[in-house]
């Protein structure tokens, strides 16, 4: 049996939060001026977290997504229903977890007449992960559904998976109740046995069987205050979690298709290069591509072609990316020093960054340890959340060469 | 024998509008009657001297069938 | 009878010039100024034709010209090049050898590549070269410049407490048919076409202004030319810097008299030897579909202050009586503060506007461009409801159609009934026919011609 | 009857501006009319910029210079508009201010780069420039009237090959102007550069390796000056097929078939036993190749 104690407490059984505190009125008593420093401050004390935060990352992660298609899930108390709520924002989440988890692939399951159905294999592809959601939108939700099903179903999928990748599940839950066959216990045991972490987010109230999978297998439980609230959980789930101390690290052998092929290594494979083929990412289907010469991408290994990247080779197996889609995640692994905050250097008048001429507007201004240039607020925001990159250090010679080794 | 008529030709937005004229006019004493000739599905050719006649009585109808979309207080 | 609505007719840069004589056309390109600005309103492919040819100081083959653009665009290139045709901007030519080809009007690219590059004619507005010593800030400027504008805009809405506007400005107002004197009445009143003027932008309303005072030009001995070139060159002068009136002749000493009145241009004294432009001279340029008025400058008081919500409450945030006013063409004024007018609109007060010849697009759009700028957060601006159900009370006035005219029935043949609706649509005086029933309806203007021929037609058909 | 609600397009364009070819060209021998290549080349610039701002009132201008030392803004200029610039006849106010900024900017930025007599020729600090155009765009992006909308895209003007060392930077920026909508132009003198041809494709943007700098601003004006909604209406040269091999961590070699950390995505041309980036050990006795799920092989007939 799990144990009971819990560490943090409801948040009706903690203190006050004297938010109201916190606002002062500016000298025209008005609040704007303050309210919008203390959402910076916040961005900033996040971001800076988060780039203390742990340096391993599992980045090949195995995630499926259950989506609960339940009766309940027609209920209006997300609009327009939970149902089209959930899966608007998993469209949302699929486009920021590719994004963030390049060769990630993802998975998409629902439940309903305690049943559970595969919607989109496990792939790296989030076209056809959103085309599926999409689809989805017309299916009715009926019956009631069935956690057991559902996490045997994605165990099955998962355990397979090579031991250096991240393994897990996300539940989408909107029911109170569950429709099981068998001891759910033994579920959890198994799951755990694997390596899998269960996250659960429940769309209703705190159901006890939700919150023990979740801690018993290294994941997290929440429940929804609101939509906005949800659309930040689900969000949650986009990031890489840390490593698991079991988890094997391993080097992958990785195709990167796209070079001069055939420039020299003999005449057969220019022969083949050069010939018009079908895609082998669609020859199952009846819409077949048939690619001229120039577009596609080849294997390294094989040859055989194929129209989209990432891919798994069909003939070799070589997992198939090209350079950028590893380079998306690369700011994880450097993640630049947070930028100290300064009240007032006077000799700068620019924000080196924007070019911005500091006024009185700017009361802090923030300098990089490395090449000690000065950037405004704005800035330092969005180097930190989005360019991942010190214009001050690239634009000097000798930091600029640091980063990559 | 080519009868020419002057007045003004009526263009309807729709064959239901036309109806309505029709019912206007069907109504009135036949000195007031401005309908001349009845056209198409959305046409019909009036008499010039009745146009402002015609014009407030369909204003007078719409305010009939409209109702106010605001409160005002 | 006139029973047509119609709109004020407010021509952009490239229809006035149209109207022009070509003559006065290659005279003005003359200026590098103007070539600038004709260069600036020209849709973006044609904008793209000429830098590319810019530089090339010969005609070049159609044939060339046209394997420029993808297959799919050549409709697109063909309006522009009768575009660039009517603006006299290049001309067919032809080449050696009988190929048709292109060439740039040379005055016009000379001067566009002297305003890119340095090198053609000069501009006749320098920036003084010594400093004035009470020089203006642009919050002045702002101040004066929409003062001004409000003045006149002030004299039209009839409200009184302003000053009076000059005799030069009432002539104007009058002879754009913004407003009139009623016979028998010794007062101004404002016209249909006075209202849709009010609820135009203000840099539409300059514009539209000046249109019809450069119509005026002649009559008051002003060269047209020389006036649209200073227009041109002001229009891409330098917010708060002042220019020099040492090399400007009578007449354009003339007309910046008259553009301060408007507040175009500020100067301390008439004799002061500098004026300075502003933001509404800056955006003559642009015509009267952009304006940097509304928007660039977020601390001017021209931002806007409308906000309207979906149960029809209009909120303005103003003073001004003028603004009040505007929103009182349209809207039934419930609350006034100091600073905030909140109103509604109604089917009556929207069909009250409507009958003033105001139009419901005149409306929204006015709602939009004066928008406040918290609309812009959580677009749409103008909630969709509230524009469409003006449009919806517009098109409710539009339920019939009115056109007068002659109707024609009773034809003895098919054949007879053919030839003459024929000939009256040949003519464009055939309003309307059926051919089940042999009925047709023809304008009124025509109505003499159509007799006329039909008598003639059917003595000859008789003989 | 739904209408929409127009906003005023404000095209953007950041022009980054790679000057150590610099070096090269302006020893190289003077041509036909008695004006150095470098001289050509900065006519071309300025004039190409001027005629970006000439396309419209609302058009926006930014131009960055970078060499092997620095990066630098040169127009709106770093120190404010206190310098005097002389008017040529017939030019527009503004065009003339574009003109001297740059012209200023640039021969500073080269000349302290001659006097300096430091022989060791680093790479060209490209990624630090277009990092900064990014911020910059933000920044005008932030400070734009809602009722406006930007159209900001960054012109690159470069003549040097890739620099492996800046690999991260350079991806940082594409992924970011990606995320942005900044559309990436290139203009390449001499030699190519993968990496750029990378970040044009990602962005959607035009990549162009000019075979002479003489023609510069022809090149200029037909290819970038049309913004990217105009670009389908007229015939482009073709899109060059982009290398998309990555470059290994180890050695910066670009390869076709490599090893990747499972833990950091490090790329490595050889196998090793731990990783350089995380530290990682890896086990030996792995198989080399991921075991696929077992699959239904595509009959070929």
């Amino acid at each position: 049996m799990a144990d009971e104690e819990e560490t943090n407490e409801y948040r009706w059984e903690s203190g006050y939060e004297k938010t109201w505190e916190a606002i002062k009125e500016d000298d025209d008593g008005l609040l704007e001026s303050n309210v919008a420093e203390i959402v910076a401050r916040a961005k900033r004390k996040r971001a800076a977290l988060k780039a203390t935060g742990a340096i391993q990352l599992g980045m090949m992660r195995h995630l499926f997504v259950v989506i609960d298609a339940s009766e309940c899930m027609f209920l209006q108390d997300l609009k327009p229903t939970r149902f089209l709520c959930v899966l608007k924002l998993l469209e949302l989440f699929v486009h920021e977890f590719f994004d963030l988890n390049p060769i990630s692939q993802l998975g998409i399951l629902t439940t309903k007449v305690k049943r559970c159905v595969e919607v989109a294999a496990l792939a790296g592809n989030q076209k056809k992960h959103i085309e599926a959601l999409q689809q989805m939108k017309d299916t009715s939700c009926e019956g009631e559904p069935s956690l057991q099903n559902s996490l045997e179903r994605a165990m099955n999928g998962l355990k397979n998976m090579p031991a250096h990748s991240s393994r897990e599940v996300l539940v989408l839950f909107g029911s109170l109740t569950t429709c099981d066959p068998g001891d759910i216990q033994k579920t959890i045991k198994s799951l755990k046995e694997n390596n899998i972490r269960v996250s659960i987010i429940g769309l209703a109230a705190e159901v006890r069987i939700c919150r023990e999978i979740a801690k018993r297998t290294g994941g997290t439980y929440n429940v929804l205050l609101d939509d906005h609230h949800l659309k930040e959980l689900i969000l949650n789930q986009v990031q890489p979690p840390a490593v698991a101390g079991s988890m094997e690290a391993s080097l992958v052998k990785m195709g990167f298709p796209g070079g001069k092929t055939g420039s020299g290594d003999g005449a057969s494979d220019s022969a083949a290069d050069h010939a018009p083929a079908y895609c082998l990412c669609h020859i199952e289907n009846e819409t077949s591509c048939l690619m001229g010469n120039n577009s596609g991408y080849n294997c390294p290994q094989c040859g055989s072609r194929y129209c989209e990247l990432p891919v798994e080779c069909k003939q070799c197996g070589l997992t198939l990316v090209s350079a950028p889609h590893l380079a998306r995640s690369y700011h994880h692994l450097f993640p630049i020093k947070p930028f100290i905050e300064r009240t007032e250097v006077p000799e700068m008048t620019h924000c080196f960054a924007c070019a911005k001429p500091f006024g009185e507007l700017d009361p802090n201004v923030y300098e990089c340890e490395n090449c000690k240039q000065i950037v405004c607020l704005d800035c330092d925001l969005f180097i930190r959340e989005t360019l991942h990159t010190c214009p001050g250090c690239a634009s000097d010679p000798i930091t600029a060469q640091m980063k990559t080794n | 024998m080519v009868n020419a008529t002057e007045g003004v030709l009526v263009e309807c937005a729709d064959a239901a509008m036309k109806q309505l004229l029709l019912h206007l006019d069907e109504k009135l004493p036949p000195d007031k009657k401005f309908i001349l000739h009845d056209l198409d599905e959305t046409h019909v050719f009036i008499a010039s001297k009745h146009l402002e006649f015609l014009q407030s009585e369909i204003d007078c109808f719409m305010d009939s069938v409209s109702f106010p979309l605001a409160e005002k207080d | 009878m006139s029973v047509q609505q119609r709109t004020l007719d407010c021509k952009d840069l490239h229809s006035y010039l149209k109207t022009l004589p070509a003559a006065v056309l290659d005279r003005l390109y003359n200026h590098p100024a103007t070539c600038l600005a004709v260069f600036r309103e020209l849709p973006e492919l044609s904008r793209i034709y000429i830098m590319r040819i810019l530089f090339v100081d010969q005609a070049v083959p159609k044939a060339i010209m046209g394997s420029w653009v993808s297959p799919n665009s050549a409709r697109e290139l063909e309006d522009i090049v009768k575009l660039l045709t009517e603006l006299r901007v290049w001309q067919e030519v032809e080449m050696q050898g009988g190929l048709k080809g292109w060439l740039l009007n040379p005055t016009f690219r000379r001067n566009l590549k002297g305003a890119l590059l340095g090198g053609g004619n000069e501009w006749s507005m320098k920036p003084n070269t010594d400093a004035d010593p009470k020089a203006r800030g642009i919050a002045v400027l702002d101040e004066y410049a929409m003062g001004r504008w409000e003045c006149v805009l002030h004299f039209m809405v009839g409200s009184h407490q302003h000053e009076a506007i000059s005799s030069d400005a009432l002539q104007i107002l009058q002879h754009a048919g913004l407003m009139k004197k009623e016979p028998g009445d010794n007062q101004l009143s404002i016209t249909k076409d006075g209202f849709q003027f009010l609820l135009m932008d203000t840099s539409a309303q300059v514009w539209y202004f000046l249109l019809q005072y450069l119509d005026t030009a002649n009559s008051r001995n002003l060269d047209l030319i020389d006036c649209l070139g200073f227009l041109f060159q002001l229009s891409f002068s330098t917010l708060g810097q002042d220019y020099s009136t040492d090399s400007m002749n009578d007449g354009l000493q003339k007309f910046l008299q008259h553009l301060r009145e408007f507040g175009l241009v500020y100067q301390r004294k008439r004799k002061d030897g500098r004026f300075y432009p502003t933001r509404l001279a800056l955006d003559i340029a642009a015509g009267p579909k952009k304006s940097m008025l509304n928007s660039l400058n977020a601390s001017s008081q021209a931002t806007g202050y409308i906000v309207v919500e979906t149960n029809y409450r209009v909120y303005a945030y103003t003073d001004s009586s003028l603004q009040v006013a505007l929103i009182a063409l349209f809207c039934e004024l419930i609350y006034r503060f100091p600073n905030l007018v909140v109103g509604i609109i109604t089917r009556e007060s929207v069909r009250e506007a409507l009958k003033r010849g105001i139009t419901a697009d005149q409306i929204v759009s006015f709602l939009r461009q004066h928008a406040h700028s918290e609309c812009y957060k959580e677009p749409p601006v103008l909630p969709s409801t509230i524009a469409d159900q003006i449009k919806l009370w517009a098109i409710e006035r539009d339920r019939f159609l009115y056109k007068d005219g002659v109707l024609y029935n009773q034809f003895d043949s098919q054949a007879d009934f053919e030839i003459l609706r024929n000939y009256a649509q040949e003519r464009g005086l055939l309003v309307w026919h059926t051919l089940n029933g042999r009925k047709m309806v023809v304008t009124k203007e025509g109505h003499d011609e159509v007799r006329k021929f039909w008598k003639r037609h059917s003595r000859n058909g008789s003989m | 009857m739904e209408d929409k609600e127009e906003r005023i397009e404000t095209p953007l364009v950041a022009i980054v501006i790679d000057a150590t070819p610099a070096k090269k060209f302006a020893s190289q021998a003077i041509i036909d009319n008695g004006s150095t290549m470098m001289n050509r080349i900065f006519d071309a610039l300025i004039g190409f910029g001027n005629a970006h701002l000439m396309q419209g009132s609302h058009n926006k201008l930014a131009v960055i210079a970078c060499n092997s030392k620095s990066t630098k803004f040169l127009y709106p200029s770093e120190n404010g508009d206190s310098k005097s610039y002389h008017n040529r006849p017939g030019q527009y106010d503004m065009f003339a201010k574009v003109d001297s900024d740059i012209r200023h900017g640039l021969s500073e930025l080269i000349l302290k780069d001659s006097i300096d007599h430091d022989s060791t020729t680093s790479d060209s600090l490209l990624g630090g420039a277009m990092a900064r155009a990014l911020c910059h765009i933000h920044k005008i992006q932030r400070e734009l009237s809602l009722s406006h909308q930007l159209k900001p895209r960054i012109l690159v003007v470069s003549g040097s090959s890739d620099s492996a060392l800046q690999y991260m930077t350079f991806m940082n920026v594409f992924f970011t102007a990606q995320k942005e909508n900044v559309v990436i132009d290139c203009c390449m003198m001499d030699s190519d550069s993968g990496l750029l041809q990378q970040g044009c494709d990602i962005t959607g943007g035009q990549y162009l390796r000019i075979p002479t700098v003489v023609g510069l601003l022809e090149y200029l004006l037909w290819v970038f000056l049309p913004g990217p909604s105009c670009r389908s209406k007229i015939v482009l040269p073709p899109p060059t097929k982009v290398d998309y091999r990555a470059a290994c961590f180890c050695h910066h070699k670009l390869v076709d078939i490599g090893w990747v950390c499972s833990v950091c995505l490090s790329i490595f041309c050889k196998f090793s036993i731990i990783c350089t980036t995380c530290n990682t050990e890896f086990k030996l006795n792995r198989p080399a190749i991921v075991p696929s799920k077992p699959k239904k092989r595509p009959r070929m007939e």
